[in-house]
């Protein structure tokens, strides 16, 4: 296998990865994680793992991302901005009390 | 051997498959969901007893069950040997006495429609320990890991309270991570030797390859445990964890879980890598400080709390020290003590919670303060804890004093006094908190309308579970050279 | 100061691992300790010994058979925990759309959806039952139909994805795995081997290969319903609505 | 250095996990932290993967006349099978959990949380809670 394809679709997966972690939009990262779980799947397909491939594609790419799709439209879809000290947070659960 | 051949498979079978049955049961017949849940457990403590019959302190004195009749490099392996069995049998008896307790804690706390779950992640969590501690095959550990996991997240966060659920969010976030940090561990195993047995590993490790490789491994291994049987920096989760769930289910977690997490700790440094091994004689000497530390922390930690169950956790945290500290000593009586402190632990930590449950069904007290007088209206519960509580501390008789015997034994054997001085300074804080809780309960007049009221103490299916694990701790530490010795004899092979 | 603390914790990790990398066997070097271990017979043998073509087919089911009921338990117990911490869902009051949205989505995807259902169907089928001789095997397939039932509930309605199958069997279905497990282990103890043996040494020499045939069908049908079953019931879990009684 | 190189699938796993663990240790909010923790997971499991590849491999299926001297290694992908759904089952309860702590205490940050927890840690009235 030629190893320039595995390293593209390597720093694919870094930058997915990475974009999940930092995308302030809920929804957004996890339909990039989504993407993530489908490089990985073609990447293991790559390296003679057709099942997996398989099973990643439908379980990673597929069941996953609708579970955690199905938690956030439960919850909210922004993550909330950093928690300073004296925040006015929109639901304000903390200040509350 | 004739039939003994297939118990240790039935051991973890049949309350596994009862467990998923749990839910067509509740559909047809809610009441029986409990029995049946004991009846399975039974079994498997039946089953487990009869074991010691065929399992020997020996070096080839184990029982081994090979899957699908694969032979062990190729097969998964379940491997029962004396320390293995002896495990098996503490999971068993506490569980089972949890269980019992349960019926009428949990039927009083919980919805009725979360029984039927309860009871299922009841039976999962202990057969995913039987599974855990029988098993000889380093992923097949890993399997079982993660159905303990998972059950025992799910029954922290059971009530649905607010801080029930923020408790167990908690320790999901800090377990899940040190399952994959196991998971991490268990590949670069693979990745140079090419083998999953533990026998079969232990030779490949004891050639020596790689050892970078093998030493990162172990890091690993302890890491991910470590978070499992909370040890000291890596505790975070488990006051609120094992303060918050409900009662039987600290029992549980507290008598339980953290402990087969420390014996999984024992297994890969002996059964895995092999005492002999140098990455195991470096990492020891990091983990006896931590255990050290940890011993002390938890102890201090314990005496400052105000709230009966937090107490107990940190206390938790405490007697984890002394287990791990006595595996990192290496040597036979420290080990043996390590051990022995399993069981002890197990049955006394088991009884302190379900105390506490039993506090809470009558009364709804959690704070130590509150528990002034509570002898007057229950003295059985009291009595009970006190035993255990002599237990904890190590006063003679009861099993707690053997185990820290053999432990100061070990470490003045290995020449490591200071080890000594930690043991009895953990002894003498946990003196501290269990004696005050004992004067409370027994010597100082209850406030107004705190204790008197119509008088009960609590209902017999609760006391016998409180009672067995407290007259455990007794009878294990008077008859203990029924089993001690053996015990030692296994640890001898192990090393 | 926890963050540089944390970041540090992290950083060394790092650092240690690539340590580690730089020590290890060559990436697919033929001679490394995992391609020359105990791999042969499972390359060699597998075929002769399991009867399946796909030697990953092999492993999971024969070799490494309790790891994979392990496994099945683990989703068990994943559903028990969804189901003790939400609760079941109640027929009729989950919302349409997991998205809680009361419009419907557009024609196009409701009929694109409906159409390409029946192949995912079929695919997800196919990938069970040839399971042993192609790519897949009980659980991809359970895989590719859950993916497929989320997909038709995503576009036309969670109750719409659940209709074909009605609660009652969802439910009797969800356990299916692992009893299907232990029943083939209990008939291996019977038939006069270990638990999970599918080749019993009771049974007239010239029906065990049909025998094992049929007891690896019966688990990959088991995996494969029960895992589609239980990712189905998840999903429903965690669509309910707060405060409706259990 | 040059085994670096040659083990490049192994760094690339070990970048996804360090990735993942900054996701899980350092992102306040929760589904970030789950998120990283599936990142952490498929980097073990590309781990994995990797470690069973060899030079000129072809996937472990029979027929065609594939020989099995060239099959890549079983093992590891039969693992990870497992591994997958670990993974999601975890995800699954996980989720569970966040769903409930929303509707509890209304965010999904952890900071936010940590400060609710120090403001209950103060007990008044709250001895009736069992």
């Amino acid at each position: 296998m030629s190893a320039a394809l595995s390293l593209i679709l390597m720093s694919l997966l870094v930058v997915t990865a990475l974009a999940a972690t930092f995308s302030r939009d809920l929804l957004a990262a996890v339909i990039i994680f989504s993407g993530y779980s489908l490089v990985m799947a073609l990447l293991w397909q790559r390296l003679q793992a057709p099942d997996l491939a398989l099973t990643e594609a439908a379980v990673g790419a597929g069941v996953t991302t609708v579970l955690f799709v199905a938690a956030i439209f439960k919850t909210q879809r922004m993550e909330e901005e950093a928690a300073g000290d004296e925040d006015e947070g929109e639901d304000g659960g903390g200040e509350a009390r | 051997m004739g039939a003994y051949r297939h118990f240790p498979i039935l051991i973890i079978a049949v309350p596994l498959v009862t467990a998923v049955l749990m839910p067509a049961l509740s559909y047809r017949a809610r009441r029986a969901c409990m029995p049946v849940a004991a009846a399975a457990l039974a079994s498997s403590t039946v089953l487990t007893l009869l074991l010691y019959r065929v399992v020997k302190p020996a070096a080839d004195g184990y029982l081994s069950y090979h899957l699908g009749g694969w032979e062990p490099p190729w097969g998964i392996e379940i491997r029962v040997d004396f320390t293995g069995l002896f495990m098996l049998t503490i999971v068993c008896c506490v569980s089972l006495a949890a269980l019992v307790y349960s019926r009428r804690y949990v039927e009083h706390e919980l919805e009725e429609g979360k029984l039927f779950a309860y009871y299922s992640l009841f039976l999962l969590l202990s057969a995913s320990m039987l599974g855990f501690t029988a098993t000889g095959d380093i992923f097949n550990m890993f399997v079982f890991m993660e159905i303990l996991a998972l059950s025992s997240y799910a029954l922290v966060a059971v009530t649905g309270r607010r801080d029930a659920v923020r408790a167990a969010f908690k320790y999901l976030l800090m377990g899940a991570p040190s399952s994959i940090m196991v998971l991490f561990a268990i590949a670069l195993l693979y990745s140079v030797t090419g083998s999953l047995n533990m026998a079969d590993l232990k030779g490949i490790v004891a050639q020596g390859a790689y050892s970078r490789v093998l030493f990162a491994s172990l890091v690993f291994f302890v890491m991910g445990f470590g978070v499992k049987a909370a040890l000291f920096p890596l505790h975070g989760w488990l006051p609120d964890a094992h303060s918050i769930a409900p009662s039987p289910i600290s029992a549980m977690l507290s008598g339980l879980v953290v402990e087969v997490a420390a014996f999984a700790i024992l297994r890969v440094f002996f059964s895995v890598f092999g005492a002999g091994a140098s990455a195991v004689s470096g990492t020891a000497e990091a983990l006896g400080v931590i255990a050290a530390a940890g011993v002390l922390y938890g102890g201090v930690m314990a005496v400052m709390q105000k709230d009966f169950k937090m107490m107990v956790a940190y206390s938790t945290i405490s007697h984890i020290g002394y287990i791990i500290l006595g595996i990192s000593i290496m040597n036979e009586q420290a080990v043996t003590g390590a051990l022995y402190h399993l069981l002890d632990h197990g049955l006394a930590k088991g009884c302190f919670f379900l105390c506490a449950g039993a506090v809470i069904y009558r009364r709804g007290y959690r704070r130590i303060d509150q528990l002034k007088g509570a002898a007057r209206q229950m003295p059985w519960t009291c009595a009970a804890f006190s035993l255990a509580a002599m237990s904890v501390i190590g006063i003679p008789p009861t099993a707690g004093f053997i185990s820290k015997w053999y432990l100061i034994w070990g470490s003045v054997a290995g020449g490591r006094y200071l080890y000594a001085a930690v043991y009895l300074t953990g002894s003498i804080l946990a003196a501290v908190y269990c004696l005050r809780l004992i004067y409370y309960m027994f010597f100082v007049a209850p406030p107004e309308g705190s204790w008197e009221g119509e008088g009960k103490d609590a209902p017999p299916s609760m006391l016998i579970p409180i009672w067995v694990l407290s007259l455990g701790t007794l009878v294990m530490g008077v008859f203990s050279f029924v089993i001690i010795n053996r015990l030692q004899e296994a640890v001898g092979w192990l090393l | 100061m926890k963050k540089v603390i944390s970041l540090c914790f992290i950083l060394a990790l790092g650092i240690l691992l690539l340590a580690v990398v730089a020590s290890m066997p060559r990436m697919g070097d033929p001679q490394s300790p995992t391609n020359t271990h105990i791999i042969d017979r499972y390359l060699e043998r597998a075929e002769e010994e399991t009867g399946a073509e796909n030697v990953i087919t092999g492993v999971i089911l024969n070799y490494r058979g309790y790891d994979t009921e392990g496994e099945v338990t683990v989703i068990f117990t994943g559903l028990a925990a969804v189901l003790a911490i939400l609760g079941r869902e109640k027929r009729g009051r989950v919302h349409a759309y997991p998205d809680r949205s009361p419009v419907r989505s557009s024609l196009v995807v409701r009929s694109a959806v409906r159409f390409l259902f029946p192949f995912i169907l079929l695919f997800s089928l196919y990938t069970v039952l040839h399971g042993d001789i192609s790519p897949g095997g009980g659980f991809q397939g359970g895989a590719v139909l859950a993916a497929g039932a989320f997909v038709l509930a995503a576009a036309l309605g969670l109750w719409s994805a659940g209709r074909p199958v009605p609660p009652w069997l969802r439910y009797a279905l969800e356990g299916a795995a692992p009893i299907a497990f232990f029943t083939v282990g209990v008939i291996g103890i019977l038939g006069g081997a270990e638990f999970l043996t599918y080749m019993l040494p009771r049974v007239a020499a010239g029906l065990q290969p049909s025998l094992r045939t049929w007891m690896t069908l019966f688990i990959e049908l088991g995996i494969g319903t029960g895992g589609a079953m239980i990712f189905l019931s998840i999903l429903m879990a965690l669509s309910r609505e707060e405060g409706e009684p259990l | 250095m040059t085994r670096l190189a040659e083990n490049f699938h192994y760094v690339g796993a070990v970048l996804l996990f360090c990735i993942g663990l900054y996701s899980v240790i350092m992102r306040p909010n929760i589904i970030k932290k789950l998120i990283g923790l599936n990142i952490m997971e498929t980097s073990v499991f590309f781990f994995l993967v990797s470690l069973g590849w060899k030079e000129g491999g072809i996937a472990p299926i029979y027929g065609g006349g594939a020989e099995p001297s060239r099959m890549v290694n079983p093992i590891p992908q039969a693992l990870i099978l497992t591994g997958i759904v670990v993974a999601v089952s975890t995800t699954a309860v996980a989720l569970a959990l966040v769903i409930l702590l929303y509707r509890q205490y209304g965010t999904l940050d952890v900071d936010r949380l940590m400060r609710e927890e120090e403001l209950e840690a103060v007990p008044p009235g709250r001895e009736g809670e069992g």
